[in-house]
């Protein structure tokens, strides 16, 4: 096994990234080994001379940081939190009414700023950090709460990179991961409600998950799921609670009577552009480093929600007689969300495969499946997120190439390990969601706003404020007051 | 003939088109204004000031109608758009000396 | 020859990319055996030791991934995407009236669909793959169709980079270029006429140019024109392709009678933005690499763009009074459009150059040559791309460096290739577009939407779809509807 | 000296970062002393052959190019430029009335153009240049005017990048800070004269101080000051410029009666979250190079945005009742701006400080400060820029690291120097800006623009331009009209 | 003086302009609104949804003129606003009791 | 009653509220439109094209007052909004016939 290993090694450096998860220092030693080897072709007098220099190197125990691998890391970092801000904020604030597009605007922003604090004082230490667990192979521990015990010398194990970089990069998949699920109850939660979900959430749904399939828990090392960069981790975990969500939340207030069509089409395509490009990092970046898988990844990327635009327009042809832009902005994120657990592990057709998949799939939840439920997901995140998440989960499975499949493991067999992982992930993140809004219901009276306020609009009930004023008119009252402005300060 | 220009709040139109519709309503005409009225306006906040926005958001909703139909359309907006609330708005009644429809030149109550 | 060219070589890393279509394998082979000369300054023991060591890298045979390199071309691929999502839709979206902004921005979308998918499919290898051209000089082969004959692990032949990543840089030109035409016949074309369009454009004009001027083709082999990042394959393409398909739709209703200002300048202003920092990706990115060639490309592409927008405003406030926001969006475009074939062949001063001399160019397309001949070129595609095009590839022949000349070529002479290469590539873009255009007319009926569709706006005739909604009002009539909606369905 | 330099060089690329401005050629010895005394470990036959092998790399007697810190460092720069466009315009745009927001966009577009060309001129020369210093410590020389006496294959001393990318990277920070000062006297200041501010306060203010920071200059050499991405050099100097000029321009027609809110929070929003992903290029390319410190940049930046978040959403709940969407965008911008100049010198818990921190202080500035003193800081550049800076160039040594600490010096004495280049900058700035104002005063006649011009809105007034034409309605006069335009061509 | 009030199609206003100028109108007010009536509404789509706006974007425009002037201007704006398709518009006319021009306070006649 | 209908430009609209405010007016209701008349309209550019926007954003502000209130009404509005300058605006006094409160059906004099 570790001989079979080294030879995947040596031939070359993808490795890095398809097994993240389970990156052992013992690997580590063994890519040095190896190269020893390789010297003991020479005479004895080579052969001691190579000893000697790869002594330095060897003596210190350590790999170093590779450059191109952390500009890359780097790179996608910035690009993922681009997803967030501006690029999920515009996609979902396009998409609702004119009078709750900040609501859902200050929904990312906050997410940016909650989860961003969580994640260095106790998230990236629970999901991360490999010392010793805390709950067998659902947690890990508590020794890089702070990442005070992290320097900014430290590599991430088994990866060329700082581990500030990994925890960096890590910690923006875990700031849109609760900010997706806003869709879903968009248009009707308090806002204190929601910090108050998303920061439990986080905890509690988010960092195990991540652990279980990324930080060498049971997900990834037990059952053997796959899962590069979050199908079930990031899109499967947002959509299923969010479904869960909207149930609990109810349906807003004229809901299949009024029509509730983007207030503005052009901020979601602008942020669907911005997610997509955004996306490379999500995919490309999880490869930790800037190498083939980092390649493949980029190219399934693209050609999935590439698809995905081309089949949803052709089946809205066939379907209503139109092509929408709408209906291309869901397709690319449906696509994206598709290829995301597979990236690295399918060739470019069976990308094509999945992101056609994907807008069948997607456009089959969005337009038949919600109807028939008569749940108010509001922006389709279950739909798109949730249902796109399972397809992409099983899509892994299917269209994996022998070169991915894990040493030992069936075809089939793979497939089966991937549907467990499905539904473990439904389960547990709509149970501990459901869990989390009873509590929060309980403490704070009420999850929604009041139905006046929502009608008046969120950005007005929640924030006091509008978001286009493009005549003003009004009367200055003062700077800085002392006490809570007049009327409907007790929504938020 | 009259105008019947109601002011409502917006959320009202549907009620009070379907309400019209009913009365045999057949043609409105729907402006978005700014009411100032003895409803309070809304704070604002703005860097940690504060200010007051009084012109509200309200619809002005006109039909024209044959005389004898101004009260069945008064009642109607009256029944659709009333909350009992502060605010409800309004509705004018200004005689109207002549209706013509551009598509045909019909004139009177013809053109309705 | 081969010494002054390994010299080159040694000196530093920049060669990568100048030349990159014609790096050969001979080439890669005289840079090891450099470095084996090196070593025989020292003594022989030393040298046997020496020999020893490099032994290893030898006997593979094969240049290695470089991580700065991927990095820069996984960051650079990101970059041109963002260039047509969000900026390019952005850019021509809040130019045209509101009712055809839905348009406009799906125009971008599908072309990063269709031109996605067939790039991976057809696109790429007919363009770029090197094992036998199927039409001498013009086109590449069938070899690597579905990208199915290339693996994660293989390097793009002449740089240290997988092959997929090159195959997505090159992709990001294909989704844009075609989308750069849609200025031009904005506000009027049928939807299913521009996917026909692009698509056959794609396949007839885009990838011949590409093989002739990178993949190999006797432009850059035979004629021995320079093009480094576009200017001839990109700009000079759309932009005259574009000035042919306006002609040919014929001019909007009310041109030059009615006011068509932007809708939103600021949409503009923000693609203008997008455009300016995505170009970074694709002159720096031509690079191949993060090498000087790169730095040269990135600073040359800035300083012609800010050039452009102070050159431009003068002018305007020459000519009208004023200086327009407008303007500057325009003159950046203009700029960066003039740089693109030139961009690691000049110095900053021939940078600044190019830049004034772009935004004399291209003021005097749009504000005189359009009103003179009397197109309807909606959005000055041809103006600037098409004119900005020429200029710049005529530029980079007259502000080429010394260094940057090829061998034995005479400045005299590289200004007559590239003059050559400018009517060449007018001619055979213009030609193959219309008869394009003229084969979809007789197919599809028209290529225009009907008048009354064009008045109402292509947003609703052709997507059933409104830009804004600040005011909802409506009725739902039902999910998932089975049949096509009512009225004018029949304008896609 | 020579060949400690190139020990340090091959040993490891990280030195290039942390202390920028102050790192000496001591320190560099010292460090590659350490590297030596390892090998020292080696047989008397190891160390010769090392010497051999050293032998080329010390023949070429220069450090090699980097292709990850190049990468990054490109990356890093397009970030940068991005802030400025879109991200800093669209923050600004959607913050002035509907009747400026053109003005506001055209501020940052000519900040591009002029600065960028004055950069490749003058500007670079005269702040980095190394030569020999025109006035000591206080200016560069003029050896690089025009980038002339620059290649391509030159690397920047001390970094592993081309110096065209370090020039590069230093453009986009000069191109930035003069379009921060925009926002405190937005909606009033003539066109003419805000671009003859901005010139002569790049060269006069903008250009030394980055000189005295990063360039070799007194404020790093001499005091001993410490900015590691400009806390001073950006954000003071323009916060401080910029309240000089407000005041001096006067308060707009109607401020503190009428209100004034922004037109489109969604862009402002858009902008924030632009500035954020940006920033990791402004502090994490600060390291110049993909290293330990870029990354540690990056992760402080982040935290300090995050808390910033939370920590002004919160005072706001207990201020007012209510946590705005402006608020949250207002907080992240003062965030970063305060942990700009400590980014690479604090842990992630000193960056939690120095966010939370910087929420409370410039919160305090805009809301107490402001009213109180009763200047028109039109967008609070003063207040966020001025103030954040202020607080962040403190904090950098109220939070610093052990690690961090310039040898032999300590803590109480390093918050000295930082209190001293806090008070010089503020005094340098300010005396400076009034200068050049008062200045282009007598030149021009007024800064602004006539009262009625102000009433009607810059962007007709100074651009004959509407941000929004949702319903086009007017007359076609004719194409490139000779003469200005009618009515209002006095104010540019 | 009568107010003469045409709800128009919104491409139409440059034609109504330019014909109400032509017999002497010398100032308009237009004002965007909504309109319903026997026009049909659009069908727009939502993720496969699908809802009819039954309220179609109008202008008015609205002229002031002096009674005998009042049947020049409604044909004006019956000669450039028609298609002869449903929709076309309405025009009502009512009867005003004064007009003053706020830059002199004229009144009557002499404000137009 | 009457209907004041005022028709001014835009940045008066503080100063006329206040002014009717003072006379005692308790509600108005404010419409954006555009005008043309005498004041002519501004130059844009759009690369290097010219074009005369002649509509320019004006305010309507209604207010329906009894007929004693008219006269002090009108003066409000002329002392506040008037600038002696070309396109200051008009004044339409148009009569109603009824007015009803929507909240209360309260009728005529009561309603205002
Ligand atoms: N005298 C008036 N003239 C014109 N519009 C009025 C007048 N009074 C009220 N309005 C309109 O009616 C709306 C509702 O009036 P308001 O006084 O707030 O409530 P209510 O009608 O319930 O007393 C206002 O917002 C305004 O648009
Ligand atoms: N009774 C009415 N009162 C007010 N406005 C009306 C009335 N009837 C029609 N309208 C307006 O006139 C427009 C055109 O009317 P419509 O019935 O669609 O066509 P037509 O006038 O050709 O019969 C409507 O959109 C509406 O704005
Ligand atoms: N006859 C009219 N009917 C309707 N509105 C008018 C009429 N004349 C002028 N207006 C409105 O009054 C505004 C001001 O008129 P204008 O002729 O420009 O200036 P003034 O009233 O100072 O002579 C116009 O913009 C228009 O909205």
């Amino acid at each position: 096994m570790i001989l079979s290993r080294i030879a995947d090694q040596t031939a070359a450096d993808r490795s890095t990234s398809r097994d993240r998860p389970t990156r052992s220092s013992a690997e580590q030693r063994s890519r040095s080994l190896h190269r020893g080897a390789r010297a003991a072709q020479l005479t004895y007098l080579l052969f001691l001379l190579s000893l000697a220099f790869a002594e330095p190197a060897r003596a210190q125990g350590e790999p170093t940081l590779d450059s191109g691998d952390t500009a890359w890391l780097l790179t996608s970092s910035a690009l993922v939190l681009m997803m967030t801000l501006p690029g999920l904020a515009l996609f979902y604030g396009g998409l609702v009414r004119a009078k709750n597009v900040l609501s859902v605007l200050m929904q990312c922003m906050i997410s940016a700023g909650a989860v961003g604090v969580l994640w260095i004082l106790l998230g990236y230490s629970l999901a991360f950090s490999e010392q010793g667990e805390l709950i067998g192979g659902m947690l890990g521990d508590l020794s890089a709460v702070g990442l005070s015990s992290i320097g900014p010398e430290d590599l991430r194990s088994g990866t060329a990179v700082p581990e500030y970089v990994f925890a960096m990069f890590q910690g923006m998949f875990a700031i849109i991961t609760p900010a997706l699920m806003a869709g879903a109850f968009a248009e009707r939660m308090r806002f204190g409600a929601y910090l108050g979900f998303i920061s439990s959430w986080l905890l509690l749904v988010y960092v195990p998950l991540a652990h279980m399939v990324w930080g060498g828990g049971w997900i990834a090392s037990s059952l053997g799921a796959l899962d590069f960069a979050g199908g079930l981790v990031v899109h499967m975990s947002s959509g299923f609670s969010a479904l869960a969500a909207a149930i609990l939340l109810g349906k807003r207030h004229g809901y299949r009577h009024d029509p509730m069509p983007p207030h503005s089409l052009p901020l979601t395509v602008v942020g669907a552009g911005m997610l997509w490009v955004g996306w490379f990092g999500f995919n490309g970046g999880s490869a930790l480093g800037a190498n083939s898988d980092a390649g493949l990844a980029f190219l399934t990327t693209q050609t999935a929600a590439a698809t995905a635009v081309i089949g949803w327009a052709l089946i809205e042809v066939l379907h209503t007689g139109k092509a929408t832009v709408l209906g291309a902005a869901t397709a690319a994120v449906a696509g994206l969300v598709a290829i995301t657990p597979a990236c690295a592990f399918v060739s470019p057709l069976g990308a094509i495969a999945i992101g056609a998949g994907a807008s069948g799939v997607c456009y089959f939840a969005v337009t038949v499946l919600k109807p028939l439920w008569g749940y108010d997901d509001s922006l389709d995140v279950f739909g798109v997120h949730g249902m796109g998440g399972v397809w992409g989960a099983l899509a892994t499975g299917l269209f994996i190439t022998e070169a991915a499949l894990p040493e030992g493991v069936g075809w089939g067999a793979q497939i089966a390990k991937q549907v467990l992982s499905i539904g473990f992930v439904a389960v547990y993140s709509i149970a501990i969601s459901v869990g989390i809004l009873l509590a929060l219901r309980v403490l704070l009276g009420s999850l929604r706003v009041e139905s006046e306020d929502e009608q008046r609009g969120l950005d007005l009930s929640l924030h006091s404020e509008n978001a286009y004023t493009l005549q003003p008119a009004g009367t200055m009252v003062g700077h800085a007051p002392a006490a809570a402005p007049r009327e409907h300060s007790g929504a938020a | 003939m009259k105008l019947v220009e109601a002011i409502i709040k917006p959320f009202k139109l549907d009620a009070v088109r379907e309400a019209l519709a009913e009365v045999g309503v057949q043609g409105i005409t729907v402006t978005e204004v700014k009411g100032y009225g003895r409803q309070k306006g809304h704070t604002e906040l703005y860097r940690g000031a504060e200010y007051v926005v009084d012109l509200l958001p309200k619809l002005v909703v006109e039909a024209v109608v044959s005389d004898d139909q101004v009260d069945r359309t008064v009642q109607a907006v009256l029944r659709s758009a009333s909350d009992s609330k502060i605010g409800d708005g309004k509705i004018f009644v200004t005689p109207i000396s002549d209706v013509i429809r551009i598509r045909t030149g019909e004139r009177g109550e013809d053109a309705l």
